[in-house]
């Protein structure tokens, strides 16, 4: 009989350390290591929900479902994009990637 | 305590540790396998909360998939990082806190995600949550199924083609132009 | 890089000497052998006293470009590689399983494809030229069997006909049917071991200990006739060392048998495979014009479509009494290569047969002295081994060991291609490579 | 048969994926195996026919798409009206996969082709026995693509490339239409079968004002597919299609698709006299249209576009009278002969290597079996007794004369004109073509007769063209309309007479014009110049096109900067003007206030922009700290606030 | 006794039931392959300990391997290097958790069985990155690369020629897929999806043609170059525990699992136990597979990915479509 | 039968060579099953052993006269000299009757190449190469044959064809 608090909490914490993770490292994949962090946190809170909130429906688990079908094309796509920043410009670090700057 | 809590615990202190080590761990190679870590712990909690299907998923995907493309990543994508020369080497506290604030953006994201953690933490203590429904709950890998292939039917067609599209741009993207033909493989 | 089509540019001032001979299309032997014999000499990795040799006395290092150690070569290639952070250096050897024995290549990977592989010999120089100049020319025949070890026979064969033609003495009839057929089982030996290598480098063991056991039981044979079964002590100048002992015959018909029934088993397990078949065609292609130009002799030259073998274009021990096909592949790929092989296994079944036929009666020794003083002068003589052109060229000086013997041996001039064969291939492709040049180091490292 | 009608729909498929697949492989390409499975659903269909009017119908529904409680069928139905369309699109399919056998024979991309042809078919066909509005739309968007393909054959060229374009485009704009009537009725009925709405519509269970809208909107389907005034432009366009492809597509079955799409929801139309006047005026002034713009085309298959344009007129003008029976029996006549026309104008083509009827003449001792075929076709089209025309063009215009749709009366008096004028351009065009002398020698040499291949679609079409009225004539009582579900028909003897005298004044003026020459036709040209020049250029169609859709929105961007300036401009004036009189009013306090308040804000913006600017690092990390840290803030202020 | 005891007593005696399998078979099939494998190459394989027939052979080899000095070179990653022989050890041995031995003979029968295994079997990868990698040496990670490529290539099909059975048998529990196949083995119905699952299984388990990441001949020995003693023998083990659980699971999904031949008299069936015909099964696909090993030479990492991509998986795709049109007649058939 | 790599085929090709690939691995695989029923090769040397012919050269053995149960060797010392490694040592000894024999005769074993050449040079017959391969030893020291070790009695005819005719000896030199 796990709290539903519980599991909010540690999605939250995980969260923060993805977040920190995106925010603080420099190295591409890095982050989207860290982002893959915070969608699994993400998924957490909504099996969290779907077990408590809604306990005869699967929704929660289905838009689960949903964020890895898209976390996995995001993984594939962002690393094809870093894969390709590397080969053009031969860096992966992203303070070396700023042509977004003004 | 149940066991059940117990395993919680247990598992979400794995996967927030895993998770940690993510962060500041300096090979990156070692980066990618705490997430691994967290990432199964993560799939532990699914089975804590009865997800059995999502446990498998998880595992598949991220476990999996996942970390097959961020381990070619990291390999394919830059030498001074697998040596861990990408980011100032980190060994003893004092050194590691320098790194923290050293940094472009300084202590700023380490205050955000502490912020953005505790505000969410105040905010669920101060929700009432409902309790736990008795009993446990039925497989739901079938439900799973119906409502995929019901309800949500539409999304679930525009997720395969998200992958799709996603398939698609991610070999449109890492192809070589001019074909590798000439440069690598054949004479 | 380019690819394999063309030849690298040259990395370093040693090369700067190289002479870019014209790729003659049709080239006769004499013009082919020159030019290896031309190409060897700048190559700075032996001397070779040609045309301005004046005497016992002269410094032959004078004449030769002054090349750095190869060592350094490497080290500052390595450098090279490791300094471009998209490139991997990978050691190749000395100690690799699939480099058929202690050759080193040093490769450039970028993921696994190779761009660029350098050979690096040498881990199994014995002095040999040096001894051949301290030993007897008795015992030269005995060390010549080390040179090539999978193939003492052809090696003794070169260096008796080279004394013999010192000597001005020809061999008797049966002694040049015998060295035929000793020949061929010889070839037929290596070319089995080559087999059997080959799958175990693409990695199929069971090819590997059944064409050992049929290698064995042309050992069989050889210990037979010779009473060794690798290192034969066999020829001698003028005939060879013994007679068949009875039964020769037999036993050698009855290993030709087993050999024909044997050969549609390889092929079914290797040779038609679609994995074989895969790992083998398109991979390593030398071209005609690389394949001469670089020295490449043997199965090597005639994977690459010229039919060249000196059994025909140069015959020695009355080769041109046999009827025998050249066996050419126009391909030039590691499958090209192999194919010549496994049919010149069945034309040299087809060889021995005729040989044995017409076994002449006589005596297979020539009446020549044990201990012999070859009179002055130089002499060049080479046979069909089973790697390619094997040339022994002997220097006398009146006594009675060679004053200089030099060896022109081709997995020498096959492991120098390795610089630019490989080259956009992946590492697996590398092994698949080395072994179908089948180079044996006894006779690279000298 | 009829349940397993789904055979016929699946076998060209079947056809088209083989032929695509392995057809590099097989004997001449598969051309062959094209041609025997179309044989096979020509039969099959016939059989579906027979078992019809014997009184079988059919229809099968299985589930599709299930979402959520709402769930799509996938089915067939099969009525008299699908029965006739089947062996109307097989039996035309069939001749025209033999006819371009020959026709097409060399032809670079000859198995491409003959899939495409295929794969028209089969969604032809898939359109004739779809159950409901959503299946149909999808196989109409389906015969589109097929049509795209075809047209565009040759997509070396530019022309058939821009044809097939504009074909696609064009019917886009109708199928818009046609969705959008979809979605209204989807809405209101929540069904998309038609027997369902049918059920529902008779029940009167949907709102009249919906029921036009919807009705209305599905003809806008029509009007974009059967090149319906004023989305007629790309049909004679598509005529840069390979000619066999012309005789499928556009006579016979993909421009009827949108008659018989208003044949499939007439039960919608019905109760609407708006749409069925609608129907009615847009008919009659396409076939006006078509047939004045027929008589004054030179190119031989243009001729036969715009009598395409004309007759479809018709059919649609019949439907639009409110007779099924008479728009689907012209669709059936038409069918032939106008197929008919178009092979023998192929056939033509293939001899002379132009359509220009000017460098012709004097063809018919070259290729007698043509010039039959065309006058045959001819008179049919002008609707001579007893080719099949006649019949049906009287049963239309009967239809016309008893309807008591508004607009009926016009409708009337738009048909008997277009007779006139289609009896005339067809005499002009077989004179011209076969009669006379050679006016281009060089050409007129190297004609020769089509071979058999080519010319017995021709003969069986000949048959068909002289036959096909019968079904609906007193000969056969009337067995065609009985089918259909008409009761009994009235002939009216005025409608006869007028009808045969047009024709037959129409036949006459073409004779005398071009034949005997005893009108001097600049004469008439001078002194109808304004008409001539109209008509001459299609009424400006393309003109109009061009200068509506593409200048168009330059104008209303203008008029939009006008009325700006105009309008706006002045209201804005008088309010500023208003203002500066409350302001020199209250000057001194603007002055040193507000003018004070408002540059300092200004300045406080610009000096805070400069130094935010710095904000925009490049990097996005940046922004994603910046994204969470106010998020944070928020949430914070939030709960605060809640507490 | 408190109820937690009586799970955790289970649990424990299941462990250790399921690792003395794993230990068994690792030591009769690697004794097996060699008598196998010697009798192919007419040799006559291990002969002297346990005479005649070498059967202690394994035994000897293990009391070697423990006695062997352990060696970690320097320079090595040494967490991961110390890891990486228990993390590919630990999932080879959790496969072993759903698979059905017998009708009552299964440690838990999961009800997502299938999609456990293969989310188990992914592990595999990472722990071969990790020791490709921790071993600080060039082939090692050429081998650990190759080792991911393969198993993210050869992991699709493997799952989608699982799908097959799954529609048959509408479950995912391995138990209900061999109930489900009491009438008909389903590798009459399957014989595509048999193929497919059992070349990508040998792809997944490395073993030749497919032994890409350990090729010997190129990369020595690939990822276990720096290993010695018990640990090296921890990958070795973990192979043959996948090579005996690949098996298993093929049994169970194609041939119809511990169920004997459906064709048989009920009075035959009954005579042999379940778990005799589970165990032969298995045993002789692994043989078949060892057979494969010895005979196919290896193939290339770019052909092994493009028959992968490019051959197996829109082979598996077409057995599913297949399947699904296939599957109304076979239940009129009355086959299913 | 061809193998044919498939590339840039069509369809019906790579029907073609999946057919014959398959055929390939077949057969392939059956030439491993009948292996499996076939006797193995090896010889399981210290029950069976290999038996070489007689006169297989494995080493020079002094050879014992079984008349005189004394070497034949003289010590005459051109196996020493016609070595060409150079292993042979011999101390020359004489007797009472004035006849040489060997007082010591090594040959480092170790360093042997068994070319026979000692044997060819043996104007006596006094060595012999001998087919006894079990030549191991636990010390290196051991591989240095001495006169015991070296010592045989050579019974039968060892070799197949008479030993001294048509010597190298009885030829003369070409002018």
């Amino acid at each position: 009989m796990i709290p539903l608090s519980w599991v909010l909490v540690s999605a939250a914490l995980l969260f923060g350390l993805g977040l920190y993770g995106a925010l603080a490292r420099t190295n591409a994949v890095r982050i989207l290591i860290a982002i893959e962090l915070m969608l699994n946190a993400v998924n957490l809170n909504l099996v969290g929900f779907s077990r408590y909130l809604s306990p005869h429906d699967v929704t929660g688990q289905v838009f689960a479902l949903f964020v890895i079908t898209v976390a996995a094309a995001e993984a594939a796509v962002g690393l094809a994009i870093i894969l390709m920043i590397v080969r053009q410009r031969d860096v992966s670090d992203v303070d070396r990637i700023n042509l977004l700057k003004w | 305590m149940t066991g059940l809590q117990i395993a919680f615990l247990a598992l979400s202190a794995v996967m927030l540790f895993a998770a940690w080590k993510v962060v500041t761990s300096d090979i990156i190679v070692h980066a990618a396998l705490w997430m691994v870590l967290s990432f199964v712990a993560v799939a532990g909690i699914f089975l804590t909360l009865h997800a059995e299907f999502l446990f498998a998923v998880q595992l598949l995907v991220y476990a999996g998939a996942i970390t097959a493309l961020v381990i070619f990543a990291i390999m394919l994508s830059d030498i001074r990082e697998l040596r861990g020369e990408g980011e100032p080497a980190g060994a003893g506290l004092g050194r590691r806190v320098r790194r923290l604030v050293s940094r472009r953006l300084g202590l700023a994201p380490a205050a955000v995600a502490v912020g953005f953690a505790a505000v969410m933490y105040s905010v669920y203590r101060a929700t009432p949550w409902p309790g736990l429904p008795p009993g446990d709950p039925a497989p739901s890998t079938l439900a799973i199924g119906r409502e995929l292939f019901g309800t949500y039917v539409v999304p679930f067609e525009l997720a395969s083609i998200v992958l799709l599209v996603a398939m698609v741009g991610a070999i449109v993207l890492t192809l070589r132009e001019g074909g590798r033909e000439k440069e690598e493989k054949r004479p | 890089m380019g690819g394999a089509r063309t030849r690298p540019e040259p990395q370093t001032g040693a090369r700067e000497n190289v002479i870019e001979l014209p790729v003659l299309a049709e080239g006769s032997v004499e013009e082919i052998s020159g030019r290896t014999r031309q190409r060897a000499r700048f190559r700075g990795d032996f001397e070779y006293p040609g045309d301005d040799f004046e005497g016992p006395n002269v410094n032959r290092w004078q004449y030769l470009p002054q090349t750095p150690p190869v060592e350094d070569l490497l080290v500052e290639e390595v450098r090279e590689i490791e300094g471009n952070e998209r490139e991997m250096v990978m050691n190749m050897g000395p100690q690799h399983p699939s480099t058929h024995g202690v050759l080193r290549c040093v490769l450039g990977l970028r993921g696994e494809a190779i761009t660029r592989c350098r050979p690096d010999i040498g881990y199994l120089h014995r002095c040999h030229e040096k001894l051949n100049e301290l030993w007897s020319y008795q015992g030269t025949i005995a060390l010549s069997d080390r040179l090539d070890y999978l193939a003492a026979m052809t090696n003794e064969l070169a260096f008796v006909l080279a004394v013999e033609k010192l000597l001005e003495i020809e061999p008797t009839e049966r002694a040049d049917y015998i060295r035929v057929i000793c020949s061929e089982l010889q070839r037929i030996a290596s070319h089995l071991l080559f087999f059997g290598t080959t799958a175990l480098d693409l990695g199929a063991v069971t090819p590997f200990l059944h064409s050992f056991r049929e290698r064995e039981a042309v050992y069989d044979v050889f210990e037979y006739i010779s009473g060794a079964r690798l290192l034969y002590n066999y020829m001698r100048f003028g005939g060879v060392r013994t007679d068949f002992p009875p039964g020769t015959d037999k036993k050698i018909r009855e290993v030709l048998d087993l050999l024909e029934n044997r050969l549609p088993e390889y092929h079914d397990l290797l040779s038609y495979n679609p994995i074989f078949a895969v790992r083998t065609q398109g991979v390593g292609v030398l071209s005609r014009d690389d394949a001469i130009a670089w020295g490449a002799a043997g199965p090597v030259l005639r994977g690459s479509g010229v039919a060249y073998d000196l059994r025909k274009a140069d015959p020695y021990s009355g080769y041109e009494k046999f009827d025998f096909k050249v066996c050419v592949e126009e391909s030039g790929d590691v499958w090209a290569r192999f194919m010549v092989r496994m049919k010149e296994i069945e034309e040299s079944i087809k060889i021995i047969r005729q040989a044995l036929d017409g076994l002449p009666e006589g005596d297979a020794r020539g009446q020549v002295p044990r201990f012999i003083k070859p009179p002055p002068g130089e002499v060049y003589a080479r046979v069909e081994g089973p790697r390619g052109e094997l040339g022994c060229y002997v220097v006398s000086d009146g006594s009675d060991k060679p004053y200089r013997c030099h060896w022109r041996t081709p997995s020498f001039h096959h492991v120098s291609l390795l610089e630019f064969v490989p080259v956009g291939h992946l590492v697996a492709d590398v092994v698949a490579i080395i072994g179908s040049m089948d180079p044996v180091f006894g006779e690279v490292d000298k | 048969m009829t349940e397993h009608a789904w055979l016929i729909v699946v076998l060209p498929l079947v056809s088209w994926l083989l032929i695509s697949a392995f057809g590099r492989r097989l004997k001449n390409e598969g051309d062959w195996l094209g041609v025997v499975t179309i044989g096979v659903t020509l039969v099959l269909s016939l059989v579906v026919l027979w078992e019809v009017a014997g009184g079988a119908a059919t229809r099968v529904s299985v589930p599709w798409l299930v979402m959520g409680d709402w769930q799509l069928d996938m089915g067939y139905l099969i009525d008299p009206l699908a029965a006739v369309m089947l062996v109307v699109v097989t039996a035309i399919s069939f001749l025209v996969h033999v006819y371009s056998m020959g026709y097409m024979h060399g032809d670079a991309r000859y198995r491409r082709y003959f899939a495409t042809l295929s794969f028209f078919t089969f969604s032809m066909l898939g359109l004739v026995v779809a159950d409901n509005l959503i299946l149909l739309f999808f196989f109409f968007e389906l015969v589109g693509l097929a049509s795209y393909l075809l047209i565009g054959h040759w997509y070396e060229n530019l022309g058939p490339r821009l044809a097939s374009l504009k074909a696609f485009i064009v019917t886009r704009i109708g199928d818009l239409a046609f969705l959008v009537g979809l979605a209204v009725l989807v809405l209101a009925t929540g069904t998309t079968g038609i027997p369902e709405l049918r059920e529902l519509v008779e029940h009167h269970q949907v709102p009249a004002t919906v029921l036009t809208l919807a009705a209305i909107l599905v003809f806008g389907g029509a009007v974009g597919k059967s090149a319906q005034f004023p989305l007629h432009v790309w049909l004679p366009d598509a005529m840069e299609g390979p000619t066999p492809v012309s005789a499928l597509i556009h006579a016979a079955t993909m421009v009827a698709a949108g008659v018989y799409l208003v044949a499939r929801s007439f039960f919608l139309f019905e109760p609407s006299a708006t749409a069925l006047s609608v129907v009615a005026v847009i008919g009659g002034i396409t076939a006006l249209l078509g047939a004045t713009i027929g008589v004054l085309q030179t190119d031989m298959k243009r001729v036969m576009a715009y009598s395409t344009v004309s007759q479809l007129g018709y059919m649609m003008m019949a439907l639009g009278v409110g007779s099924l029976v008479a728009g689907m029996f012209h669709l059936w006549t038409h069918a032939f002969f106008k197929a008919l026309l178009f092979l023998a104008a192929g056939s033509v083509m293939h001899a002379m290597h132009t359509m220009e009827m000017h460098s012709m003449g004097g063809l018919y001792r070259k290729m007698p079996v043509t010039a039959w075929a065309t006058i045959i076709g001819g008179l049919a089209l002008a609707g001579v007794w007893p080719l099949a025309g006649f019949y049906s063009k009287e049963e239309i215009l009967n239809a016309a004369f008893y309807s008591g749709v508004s607009g009926a009366g016009f409708a009337f008096w738009a048909g008997v004109i277009s007779a006139l004028l289609t009896a005339f351009y067809m005499t002009r065009a077989v004179i011209l073509v076969f009669f006379g002398r050679p006016r281009d020698r060089h050409r007129y040499e190297h004609a020769h007769e089509s071979p058999p291949v080519m010319t017995v679609p021709l003969a069986i079409l000949m048959v068909l063209a002289v036959t096909a009225g019968w079904v609906n004539a007193p000969i056969s009582h009337h067995w065609f309309g009985k089918l259909l579900g008409e009761a009994e028909v009235h002939l009216a003897p005025i409608v006869t007479v007028l009808a045969v005298g047009a024709t037959l004044l129409g036949v006459a003026a073409g004779y005398a014009i071009y034949a005997l020459r005893l009108v001097d036709r600049r004469a008439v040209i001078n002194a109808l110049r304004p008409v001539y020049t109209l008509v001459r250029n299609k009424y400006y169609f393309d003109e109009l096109y061009n200068a509506t859709v593409l200048r168009g929105s330059l104008r209303l961007a203008e008029w939009a900067a006008w009325f700006d300036q105009r309008v706006i401009d002045w209201l804005v004036n008088a309010v500023g003007y208003v203002a500066v009189k409350l302001s020199e009013a209250a000057g001194k306090f603007d002055l040193s206030v507000v003018d004070g308040l408002v540059n300092g804000a200004a300045a406080v913006t610009v000096g805070a922009g400069r130094r935010l600017r710095t904000i925009q690092t490049g990097f996005v990390q940046t922004y994603i700290l910046t994204f969470f840290a106010a998020l944070v803030v928020g949430l914070v202020v939030f709960q605060l606030w809640r507490l | 006794m408190p109820a937690w005891l009586v799970t955790l007593g289970w649990a424990v005696l299941k462990a250790s039931l399921i690792l003395g399998f794993v230990l068994f078979n690792a030591l009769f099939l690697v004794w097996w392959e060699r008598k196998f494998a010697a009798r192919i190459q007419s040799r006559v394989g291990p002969q002297r300990t346990g005479r005649p027939f070498g059967y202690l052979q394994s035994m000897a080899d293990v009391f070697k391997l423990l006695s062997k000095e352990d060696v970690v070179p320097a320079r090595v990653d040494r967490w991961m290097y110390v890891l990486a022989p228990i993390v590919i050890f630990v999932p080879a041995v959790l496969v072993y958790v759903v698979v059905p031995f017998g009708p009552n003979l299964i440690v838990q029968d999961l009800n997502i069985g299938i999609l456990y295994v293969a989310a188990v079997t992914s592990f595999t990868m990472i722990a071969i990155v990790m020791a490709g990698w921790a071993a600080n040496n060039k082939y090692s990670v050429v081998s650990a690369m190759r080792a991911a490529a393969q198993l993210v290539a050869y992991e699709v099909p493997l799952v989608l020629a699982v799908i097959g059975p799954v529609m048959l048998a509408g479950t995912l529990s391995l138990q209900g897929i061999v109930r489900a196949q009491e009438g008909l083995w389903y590798i009459v119905v399957q014989p595509l999806g048999f193929l497919v699952f059992l070349t990508a299984g040998m792809a997944e388990l490395n073993r030749a043609p497919f032994d890409l990441s350990e090729a010997e001949s190129e990369l020595v020995a690939g990822y276990n170059i720096e290993y010695s003693g018990m640990r090296w023998s921890f990958f070795f083990l973990a192979e043959f525990s996948n090579l005996v659980a690949v098996s298993a699971i093929a049994t169970t999904l194609f041939l119809g699992g511990w169920q004997a031949p459906w064709f048989l008299p009920a009075a035959v069936k009954g005579l042999i136990p379940p778990v005799v015909w589970f165990l032969a099964k298995t045993y002789f696909l692994v043989t078949v597979i060892m057979w494969i090993r010895w005979t196919l030479p290896r193939v290339r990492i770019d052909q092994l990915l493009d028959f992968g991509w490019k051959f197996l998986l829109p082979v598996s795709l077409a057995n599913i479509a297949l399947t699904g049109l296939l599957f109304p007649v076979l239940v009129r058939l009355g086959w299913i | 039968m061809e193998a044919a790599v498939t590339r840039n085929r069509s369809f019906r090709d790579f029907l073609i060579y999946l057919y014959r690939a398959a055929r390939a691995i077949v057969l392939g695989h059956a030439v491993t099953l009948k292996h499996l029923f076939r006797r193995p090769v090896t010889i399981r040397y210290p029950e069976e052993e290999y038996h070489a012919t007689p006169w297989h050269r494995t080493y020079p053995a002094l050879v014992i006269d079984e008349a005189t149960r004394e070497l034949k060797c003289t010590a005459c010392m051109s196996c020493e000299r016609a070595c060409p490694p150079g292993i042979i040592a011999i101390e020359r000894a004489q007797g009472e009757d004035k006849k040489t024999y060997p007082g010591e005769f090594w040959i480092d074993m170790l360093r042997c190449m068994e070319c026979g050449i000692c044997v060819e040079v043996c104007p006596f017959d006094a060595l012999e190469m001998v087919p006894e391969y079990k030549m191991t030893a636990y010390h290196p020291d051991d591989g240095i044959f001495d006169k015991e070790r070296l010592a045989v009695v050579v019974r039968g005819p060892k070799t197949p064809w008479p030993r001294r005719k048509g010597s190298y000896l009885e030829g003369g030199w070409p002018t």
